[in-house]
């Protein structure tokens, strides 16, 4: 007897709303907040049985072109303006912190080739990388330290943040522009200098810890 | 000052304009394989194509250039001038079979590519810029909702749990002899306080188990403690001479009377 | 991309963009902005010769019945989250804990000796039961109010429930283990040795340690 009547509850527990129902509660979600949200987050906040990946297909086909989208960033949902409407938007836009050239462009060399270690960025600079331009990225939350590369001193790396997919609108690290042709170009490899013992056959290895970690990067 | 120095090179203007602005804006520099890489821009062909033999005779003028008008030189300036000038000594020599290392083609060969490849973040970094940017072109939610955490609590106990709790309290007596049984005592230092509020309101004989505190006089536990406690008491105020205390006979109610003066 | 929108803007400067681009821009608005915003303010942002109020009008129907309405504030205008979908905004965790021996040992004797009025309980248990602990047992319906005693002041008495049964996988409160079968089941045999020096003269502090050594006797 005790048995059934736990089943009955169960069930309720599992009968997810129906999806038109599930779509207004990702939309509503979404709406409220300003950071992306995980799927996994979504699925957190929703009753039980609900499937927030398959509404937030449904939603975001809802917004396709609307002045308000729904974008990937990362592994994240979130909702943003449509870029085209920007001029409206004056009053809203924040200045941000105007960044140096060296701070841009090793923002630039983290993305493309992160995980990057510190001396690989002044390598590919040709020069030495304050500590400052680091720091002001880290404090954008632009970047973040990567895990240890596996080379002699275990030196850290950094690597790009969800933060800063969404501040240029992009789904993933892999969509940065010209990623494939830089690759395909060979630009994005570290290649030591000829002469050089310490480097030898380290290559595979890098490229390998590339892609894993990249692709690591957006998973949680 | 610098137009004197450059007269002697019968340079066109636009060349010397050019050097002007390279040694002015040499702080300007992030360091040789900037400047390397705006020389390469001067001859105008990709970056792939590019000839590093020139390259060094370009840089290595540069840096003489910038001696001549005493512009102080980071040491990594001077260290490039060095070993482009090696450099140029290797692309233009024959090979030497007896050497070892990298050939001067190697050599340039690896320059031409860090220049490449700063180029190619460069122009990565433009396009990263360009893009459209959050706070700038599209925008986030102007009002967010905060997400208030709820906390449940839920509790939970096993049979196990339940048997052993109602085991305890059925096996507690056997541990009672063991223990002080502190709610059915009533100490003699409370009871010599209770006495001494009273006896001063007692000048005829009262029945010592008159005395006795509210709720000791009923459980027969309580009341034998707050009795032995309450006659202690007595003897005590006995001595201090504040009671007169009488039985008439064994096991006669026992019965007292204040000493003081009722005021 | 926005100066290409800038550039139609300036072209089109009195000729008004189709109203269901009037009504993206008024979305995007309202979702951007922090505050509510007038109908002459957004006629202020937009281009000239757009409607706001009319564009407000298509999408607070558009936005009907969705997890997200264009809501009227004072004479101003913005996007809230629909009412019933504010459950979404909390995030519930649940933790849970194991009852108190207090009340675990309530509940037993509530379930052995049921129906039992509180005096009976506190008898039994040597110390006062409080309200909460008696409180939570009702909160987690483990127990209920049973009929009141035919004693004087009628008190009233506690049962245990059928979730309390059920929780348990007992069919009948009349299953529980007897102290015979308590014994049996080892759970009475730890009792410390007779005339034991450590709990002699002990007070209620130590009382309670050689309780404590006890539980964890059990447990074992």
């Amino acid at each position: 007897m005790s048995n059934e009547a736990e089943q009955t509850v169960e069930e309720s527990l599992f009968e997810a709303p129906p999806m038109a129902e599930q779509e207004r509660m990702v939309e509503a979600i979404l709406f409220a907040t300003a950071e992306p949200i995980t799927v996994r987050e979504l699925q957190g906040r929703m009753p039980h049985g609900c499937d927030a990946a398959e509404a937030l297909v449904h939603l975001s086909k809802r917004y396709e072109g609307r002045g308000v989208r729904v974008v990937k960033v990362g592994d994240a949902w979130a909702m943003r303006t449509a870029p085209d409407l920007g001029f409206l938007m004056q009053k809203e836009t924040v200045e941000t912190r105007k960044l140096s050239r060296a701070a841009i462009e090793t923002l630039a060399i983290i993305a493309y080739h992160q995980p990057v270690t510190r001396a690989e960025i002044e390598e590919i600079r040709g020069v030495s990388v304050s500590r400052g331009t680091i720091d002001q990225l880290l404090e954008m939350e632009w970047i973040r330290f990567g895990r240890r590369k596996m080379t002699p001193g275990r030196p850290v790396t950094f690597v790009v943040t969800q933060d800063f997919l969404d501040h240029f609108g992009l789904e993933n690290a892999r969509d940065l522009p010209g990623l494939k042709e830089l690759r395909a170009a060979g630009l994005l490899e570290n290649r030591p200098p000829p002469g050089s013992i310490a480097a030898l056959g380290a290559d595979d290895e890098d490229e390998e810890e590339i892609d894993g970690d990249q692709s690591e990067l957006f998973e949680d | 000052m610098a137009e004197n120095i450059f007269e002697e090179d019968e340079v066109s203007v636009a060349e010397r304009m050019a050097a002007e602005q390279l040694v002015v804006d040499v702080d300007g520099f992030e360091g040789p394989l900037d400047v390397l890489l705006m020389l390469s821009r001067t001859q105008k062909v990709d970056l792939r194509k590019i000839s590093v033999l020139a390259l060094a005779r370009q840089y290595l003028a540069f840096v003489e250039r910038a001696k001549a008008l005493r512009i102080e030189l980071a040491a990594d300036y001077l260290v490039m001038a060095a070993w482009l000038a090696f450099l140029k000594s290797r692309l233009l020599l024959p090979p030497d079979p007896e050497e070892d290392g990298p050939s001067g083609e190697e050599l340039a060969a690896h320059l031409a590519f860090q220049l490449e490849r700063l180029q190619a973040m460069r122009d990565a970094a433009a396009r990263l810029m360009a893009r459209d940017r959050l706070g700038r072109d599209f925008f986030a939610r102007g009002v967010t909702e905060d997400v208030t955490r709820v906390k449940r609590v839920t509790y939970t106990a096993t049979l196990l749990d339940l048997m052993q709790g109602y085991a305890r309290i059925r096996t507690r007596d056997d541990f009672r002899p063991f223990v002080m049984d502190r709610e059915a005592v009533f100490t003699m230092e409370q009871a010599l306080e209770r006495m001494r509020g009273l006896i001063g309101y007692s000048p005829d004989w009262t029945d010592l188990s008159a005395y006795l505190p509210d709720g000791w006089d009923v459980d027969p536990v309580r009341r034998r403690s707050a009795t032995a406690s309450t006659f202690a008491a007595t003897l005590e105020l006995v001595k201090e001479g504040r009671l007169e205390i009488q039985q008439s006979e064994t096991f006669a109610p026992i019965r007292l009377r204040s000493k003081d003066k009722p005021q």
